[in-house]
């Protein structure tokens, strides 16, 4: 069964090539090579509970010396997130991008953006995943400048490219000091070497300071609303759903397999009050923003604070059912905002390309001019608000009850807050969008339906499919809980 | 899975189905919608018949699916849910030939119908709800699926009412989600049982069972508009009737009401929330509703903002006889449940034929209108007198039981008066209406369109209320009748009180 | 042996002083000046630290290359930088901060080295014999950590991709006169010659895909400089090819193994040689390619990436 | 005690140092760039040129040797296209 | 032997940091992108002078597989950023222009 994390791991690049050797091609193969992805990735995650984890040691060298692909129940859904959305948001770029040469100019860096992703969350080498990182940041500012036309856009692709250096360069420093103290770069073998000593709390800092830049944690986060809104809408989809999700299941690699006997329950509240702030903040943000794509930008901020609030929750919890529990709903908020958010960003692009324009003013009519899209935006914030037919109300309600049980009641306030301040911005959006039309507006030819689809298909996903399908997620990582493997 | 099992689940598909196959109706479809409307409708009410027979025969349904470790979504028919069950699709069905009566040429109907069926849906599932969670989700669900029919017409004041309204239902469901949270991590899994299920867990702190009383009751008490939380309601009258009739009368405050009685009787335990001391503080604020309600309707011009504040008295009056100890207070609080909505939705209709036909929307202008539209004003009568307590209607039989069951309990020193007031009140603010509308000459009316109808307005907004007025006589006078809603209740009251 | 920490102690003031130079200097011209040298110096000391791939791939790459792309890039009307004193204090208290980070990581540095025990390489050396090339870089570049080697040759043709997809080719500067011909007539056939030798020589000794695809660039540096001699005329198709070639190769030979039963990227021992090989003259060409692309900014070609239906001409 | 080729070598190496050190106070004390060119180009290869004859007859096999000189003589060649294509590059600068 | 393990891995440890610093710091893109190098270099250096051995001894091969990696992958950025600086400059003088033609 590797040879199923060699696909995966391999496809993406593969498809890159093709689409840069023959562009013209390079519409029907990335719809293929999708559908294929999604397959092996479902394949991958229904194969993962029979065994706790698949791994496959590359060339052949055992892992001290060579570098091993491997997939755990963690790495299994989100590879599954990774396929789910990049099969929406390829179809949608399909049609989205109506030159033809913006297409053939954005598929070789949508597929290796698609083989960073792959690479990273099945990589078990530290130093690979420092690779994986620099590719993915590459890839990400290199598609934001896809189609670009304007300064902004570019300049924001900019920073993002160079925080992105800056916190891959943190990444390494952390990465250098784990190899001087234990000689290998493992994840497995390190699993058990790293113990409490100056050096690995010094490669803790700096690793984990370079991943907080890439998912864009409170204080370091200034580059991600302007990059994320000016994108086109497919990339900002992927950026926000994925790219930013992968940074943050590294560190939750780090913190609970790497680094556990370093963390300590101090750095784990730190971590969930900069959570915290980034709820609130990112919740009021949006809710003052007057363009969508910067108001869902703001969300992904706010929706990330809420995984990183999981982290003082889970590390408090005493081992056992609780603690997998919360664990287990921590994966299933991230996998259904990467689903949710990738739905709303693919909405907001079919608004902003039949209207013209994002304002959130000026949506009046849309309503009736997009019943499709705008009942899959409505879904998509139900689903990122938290409300209750979708998958994100059940870890909201997990949050809020472990949150209890662990004694640290404060969290829970947090989340009511940033719950109601979510629904605050949705409504916003809602509102202007069923009022009457202005009789400025000019009447804009109806959209083409195609282009709507995978929204609604990722929408009701989201909020029916996780909503009610979402035991599976508890099933699998309760085999083989993170820590039990030791 | 028995075949019990699937019976609640039909229930609930019968109107979801319809309401997301009219989603994707586009709005010139008009024969196929209405054709589905009604099909649903009355495939749910057969239903419902066949489900009142099993639960009365005893038979368990019950529908249970895990969402998640420790969280299961259960469906479960009891006597309580059934009664609620059975009013709201009875009304839905009513409703629905009323609303495609009166939605005739405006837009947007087949994104009303969806969400009006969805809405339906949620209110069903709130009430065959068989645990807290499960509870939560459609009360939420239901929090959802009203906005956008508050929000139908698209009027600057439509959007600012529904986000009121938004406002007023999301801060509610917020409550009752930490309530109901806080409590499942000290007791468990929380599904309903007769006679409650907190009183015999051993080692529940007090204090904690009370804050989470609170935050319950807060949360519910958003949707039943109890005194500090009703703001919404007069506001939420924007809605087109239908909508208000429907929802305001039955779905939305019923649904808090429902639940209050839900967590007082089959969580809390009647016996041991006494023994909690909270039923005390809500009894009293319920009381405080009912005159509250009843003062502010007194000075209401507009028809609509007026019935909305005597439906909050009027829900109230569930609270109170919940909040009573003794079988019969249960029963008259139960019942008015019923009776309450099919007067309340029979005056509903009729505001909205004057509104429609006459363009009458304030009580000032409402002289005379019993000579031109004579059946609908006696269907508004019969309510009417209903509502304030007279024999033969229903209304008479809730606060008659009420006030038994607040002798029985030796609460009857403030639960008498408390009554005698309200009906007075009742009278104060309804019987001017009446007067005007029979005795004084017809002034000139602002919209007559003098359409070619043989009587008074279209067939579909005639015939409503003078069902729904027939039924509020029926149940009324065969009270003692096997199957009607006071039988039903005692049935329910025995088995609570074990 | 004593005079060594002498060296060490002159190449590391001057590496500090450079650095300096080049992160504070005044204008942007003098910075990159600073940088140029700074490259040059770390490519000495990567020699004195027994580094000499390092040394070779510092040389062309680091100094070289970025260094003619920061100097192509410096714009020519140069802004003068005035600056307020809020910017002075922010400066002040970041100078501060950085020196507090410093003496800490250094400090953590002290616990950690002198790093002796439980030696890696011996891992390396010990299984060099069936890696199919005798020098332990190559080895671990082209074999243990193929992989890691397979995804910087995909970031390369990210950063390659994006820089084509943006803009049309820097304008060549006007001809600088024939002396500089002569010389580049001097050097092209030389540089060639040394890239080869570099790829072949990657088996035994320092050398290798990444040092002889850089030498190769420089070659194109060169010629650009000497007043864009016409650059030979490649097709669309032909320079598609070559982005690709590296990476198509690394990914067949690995996925062919894959047929035969083995891992990925695992090769028969009696081949290993011969296809790292393969491999490394693939890498070249490519990454030479992508270097000079790079460094020239864009596509020399009309339109990219599609020929002809394109309605938006670039150029 | 020193063997002839290791007295050469030293001496060779001693000039070597003597010129660089003449260059880079040239480098520094001459007022203007067309001056310091020569500082750059004609010193400095006459200082690499001693060095590379010092250090080639002391390396083990003389195709080492071979190679320092091949150095020298690039550096020759590509110091003085410097040397010119600065000096160009003042001259228009100072007429502009 | 230790004396120079130590003394260039604390040179690559403070360059780095400095870099780090001043490349948060700076405002023009290409003092930003020099600074990222710089403290690129630092922390190869760091990273070498972990694997350094002994005056003729082998050195450890690892660090300089990672280092050779390293460096390549900073040119890539570079030349990227660098790519992205130049059009944006393009974008932006064209916008100046065309203000100043029409106003």
């Amino acid at each position: 069964m590797s040879s199923l994390l060699v696909l995966i791991a391999t496809l993406p690049l593969m498809t890159a090539l093709a689409c840069l050797l023959h562009p013209r091609g390079g519409d029907q193969l990335s719809l293929v090579a999708s559908m294929i992805q999604l397959v092996a990735s479902v394949l991958l995650v229904t194969e993962l509970p029979s065994r706790s984890s698949l791994s496959h040691a590359l060339g052949g060298w055992a892992p001290g010396l060579g570098i091993a692909l491997g997939a755990d129940p963690l790495a299994g859904w989100l590879v599954l997130l990774c396929a789910l959305v990049q099969f929406a948001t390829t179809l949608y770029a399909r049609f989205y991008f109506c030159d033809s040469q913006a297409r053939y100019r954005l598929w070789p860096l949508w597929w290796l953006l698609a083989s960073a992703l792959y690479a990273l969350l099945l990589s078990g080498d530290l130093f690979n995943l420092y690779v994986t990182l620099e590719l993915l940041g590459l890839s990400a500012a290199a598609l934001c400048t896809v189609g670009a036309a304007k300064a902004e856009a570019l300049e924001a692709a900019l920073r993002y490219l160079l925080l992105g250096l800056i916190g891959s360069l943190l990444y390494l420093a952390g990465v250098a000091l784990v190899y001087a103290e234990y000689g290998t770069l493992d994840v497995s073998a390190l699993r058990t070497l790293i113990s409490s000593s100056p050096a690995s709390l010094a490669s803790l800092v700096l690793l984990s300071s370079g991943l907080m830049i890439k998912c864009a944690l409170v204080p370091l986060h200034f580059w991600l609303p302007a990059a994320h809104s000016s994108a086109p809408a497919p990339v900002s989809a992927v950026l926000s759903a994925l790219v930013v999700k992968v940074a943050f299941y590294l560190l939750l690699r780090l913190w609970f397999e790497l680094f556990t006997p370093v963390v300590t329950s101090a750095f784990a509240t730190l971590i969930g009050l900069l959570g915290a702030i980034a709820v609130i903040w990112g919740s009021w943000q949006a809710f003052r923003a007057t363009r969508l794509k910067l108001l869902a930008a703001y969300s992904t901020l706010s929706q990330m604070g809420y995984l990183f609030m999981f982290v003082p929750i889970v590390m408090a919890l005493p081992e056992g059912d609780t603690r997998q529990f919360a664990y287990g709903a921590l994966l299933l908020l991230a996998v259904s905002h990467g689903i949710a958010k990738a739905a709303l960003f693919m909405g907001i692009g079919s608004l902003q390309q039949h209207l013209g324009h994002d304002e959130i003013d000026r949506l009046g009519g849309s309503a009736r001019k997009l019943p499709v899209t705008l009942f899959a935006i409505s879904l998509a914030g139900v689903a990122l608000v938290g409300l209750p037919p979708s998958g994100a109300f059940l870890a909201k309600w997990a949050l809020i009850s472990s949150s209890l049980v662990s004694g640290q009641w404060w969290w829970m306030l947090v989340t009511l807050v940033g719950t109601l301040l979510a629904a605050a911005y949705l409504v916003r959006v809602l509102g202007a969008a069923f009022a009457p039309t202005a009789a400025a507006e000019p009447a804009l030819p109806t959209c083409r339906l195609a282009l709507q689809q995978p929204a609604l298909l990722l929408a009701v996903l989201a909020t029916f499919g996780l909503g009610f399908a979402a035991s599976p997620v508890w099933d699998t990582l309760s085999l083989s809980p993170p820590e039990v493997q030791r | 899975m028995s075949t019990n099992a699937w019976l609640p689940l039909l229930i609930l598909w019968s109107s979801l189905v319809p309401g997301l196959i009219i989603f994707s109706l586009d709005e010139s479809r008009q024969r196929l919608r209405t054709a589905l409307n009604l099909i649903g409708a009355i495939t749910k009410l057969l239903l419902v018949a066949g489900l009142i027979w099993g639960v009365y025969r005893e038979l368990l349904f019950e529908f249970r699916w895990t969402l998640a470790p420790g969280l299961d979504f259960v469906l479960h028919a009891d006597a309580l849910s059934v009664l609620f069950v059975s009013l709201s699709t009875l009304l839905w069905l009513v409703t629905t030939i009323y609303a495609i009566g009166y939605l005739e040429h405006s837009p947007d109907r087949s994104r009303f119908f969806g969400f009006f069926s969805l809405c339906v849906t949620a209110t069903v599932g709130l009430a065959m709800a068989g645990n807290l969670f499960t509870f939560v989700i459609f009360y939420e669900a239901l929090t959802l699926a009203t906005y956008p029919l508050v929000a139908h017409k698209g009027t600057p004041e439509a959007i600012r009412g529904a986000r009121i309204y938004l406002g007023y239902t999301l801060a509610g469901g917020v409550l009752l989600l930490t309530g109901a949270v806080w409590l499942r991590t000290l007791a468990g899994p929380l599904d309903f049982a007769q006679g409650g299920i907190l009183g015999d867990i051993p080692g529940l702190d007090p204090d904690a069972l009370r804050w989470i009383f609170l935050l319950l009751v807060a949360g519910l008490g958003v949707k039943a508009a109890l005194f500090p939380l009703h703001g919404w309601l007069p506001r939420a009258m924007v809605a087109p009737a239908p909508v208000s009739a429907l929802l305001h009368a039955v779905a939305v405050v019923k649904a808090g009401a429902f639940g209050i009685v839900r967590v007082v009787y089959d969580v809390y335990g009647v016996e041991f929330s006494g023994e909690l001391g909270v039923l005390m503080p809500l009894g009293a604020l319920a009381a405080f509703t009912i005159i509250y309600g009843s003062v502010r309707a007194l000075s209401q011009d507009h028809l609509k903002k007026r019935l909305a504040y005597s439906t909050v008295s009027q829900v109230s009056y569930i609270a109170l006889g919940a909040t009573i100890l003794g079988p019969l207070a249960t029963i008259g609080g139960l019942v008015h449940l019923v009776h309450q909505g099919v007067m309340k939705i029979t005056l509903f209709f009729a505001a909205g034929n004057y509104a429609e036909t006459l363009g009458v929307h304030r009580v000032s202008e409402m002289n005379g209108v019993g000579r031109r539209m004579p059946v609908t004003t006696a269907a508004f009568t019969v309510a009417a007198l209903g509502m304030i307590g007279l024999p033969p209607v229903a209304g008479f039989f809730s606060k008659w039981y009420l006030g038994l069951g607040a002798l029985e309990a030796g609460a009857g020193a403030w639960v008498i008066p408390v009554l005698l007031a309200s009906s007075a009140l009742n009278a104060a603010y309804f019987l001017p209406i009446l007067y005007r509308a029979w005795f004084l000459p017809a002034g000139p009316w602002p919209l007559e369109n003098h359409t070619h109808h043989r009587g008074e307005t279209r067939p579909s907004l005639q015939w409503p209320p003078m069902v729904t007025a027939a039924l509020a006589v029926l149940v009324g006078t065969f009270a003692a009748a096997p199957f009607s809603p006071l039988e039903w209740v005692e049935l329910i009251a025995t088995r609570e009180y074990r | 042996m004593m005079l060594w920490w002498v060296v060490d102690l002159t190449l590391c003031a001057l590496m500090i002083a450079l650095a300096a130079g080049s992160l504070f200097a005044a204008t942007l011209r003098r910075r990159v000046i600073f940088f140029i040298a700074f490259g040059l110096l770390t490519a000495i000391v990567w020699a004195r630290l027994q580094a000499p791939d390092l040394a070779l791939a510092e040389a062309a790459i680091g100094a070289g290359l970025t260094g003619a792309l920061l100097l192509a890039a410096l714009p020519t009307a140069q802004p003068t930088e005035h600056k307020r004193d809020a910017d002075r204090l922010i400066e002040w208290v970041s100078l501060l901060l950085a020196a507090l980070l410093a003496v800490v990581l250094i400090a953590v540095l002290t616990t950690l080295l002198p790093v002796v025990d439980g030696d890696p390489s011996l891992a390396v050396t010990a299984r060099l014999s069936d890696a199919g090339v005798s020098h332990p870089v190559t080895a671990v570049l082209l074999n243990f950590r193929a992989w890691d080697t397979l995804l910087e040759l995909a970031v390369l043709l990210c950063a390659t991709i994006g820089v084509l997809n943006l803009a049309p080719a820097r304008k060549a500067p006007r001809h600088a006169g024939a002396l500089a011909d002569t010389l580049i007539r001097i050097l092209l056939p030389l540089l060639i010659l040394t890239a080869g030798y570099l790829l072949w020589n990657g088996a035994f000794a320092p050398g290798g895909a990444f040092q002889a695809g850089a030498v190769l660039a420089a070659a194109t540096v060169v010629l650009h400089l000497g007043g864009g001699v016409r650059l030979p005329p490649f097709s669309l198709a032909q320079l598609r090819g070559l982005l690709a070639l590296g990476l198509l190769l690394f990914l067949s030979v690995g996925l062919v193994q894959l047929a035969f039963g083995q891992a990925l990227l695992q090769y028969p021992l009696a081949w290993a040689g011969s296809l790292i090989l393969l491999i490394e003259t693939g890498a070249t060409l490519s990454i030479a390619t992508m270097l000079s692309l790079v460094y020239l900014g864009g596509h020399p070609l009309r339109d990219w990436p599609v020929a002809g239906d394109s309605r938006d001409r670039e150029i | 005690m020193f063997s002839p080729g290791e007295l050469i070598t030293a001496l060779l190496l001693l000039s070597a140092i003597v010129v660089f050190a003449a260059g880079t106070l040239a480098l520094l004390r001459l007022p203007d760039p067309l001056c310091r060119l020569h500082a750059l180009t004609k010193i400095d290869n006459l200082g690499f040129g001693l060095l590379a004859a010092g250090l080639a007859l002391i390396q083990p096999t003389w195709i080492d040797g071979l190679k320092l000189l091949a150095i020298w003589t690039l550096i020759l060649c590509s110091s003085t296209t410097n040397g010119y294509l600065i000096a160009h590059h003042c001259v228009w600068e100072s007429r502009r | 032997m230790e004396q120079a393990q130590l003394m260039f891995a604390a040179t690559g440890a403070l360059i780095f940091v400095f870099g780090l610093v001043a490349g948060l710091r700076d405002d023009s893109l290409l003092g930003r992108i020099i600074a990222i190098n710089i403290s690129g270099v630092g922390l190869f250096l760091l990273l070498v002078a972990l694997a350094y051995r002994g005056l003729c001894q082998a050195a450890d091969p690892i660090p300089h597989a990672l280092v050779l990696t390293g460096i390549v992958v900073a040119v890539a950025a570079s030349g990227l950023a660098i790519a992205i600086g130049r059009k944006l400059d393009e974008l932006r003088n064209s916008s100046h222009r065309r203000e100043g033609d029409s106003s």
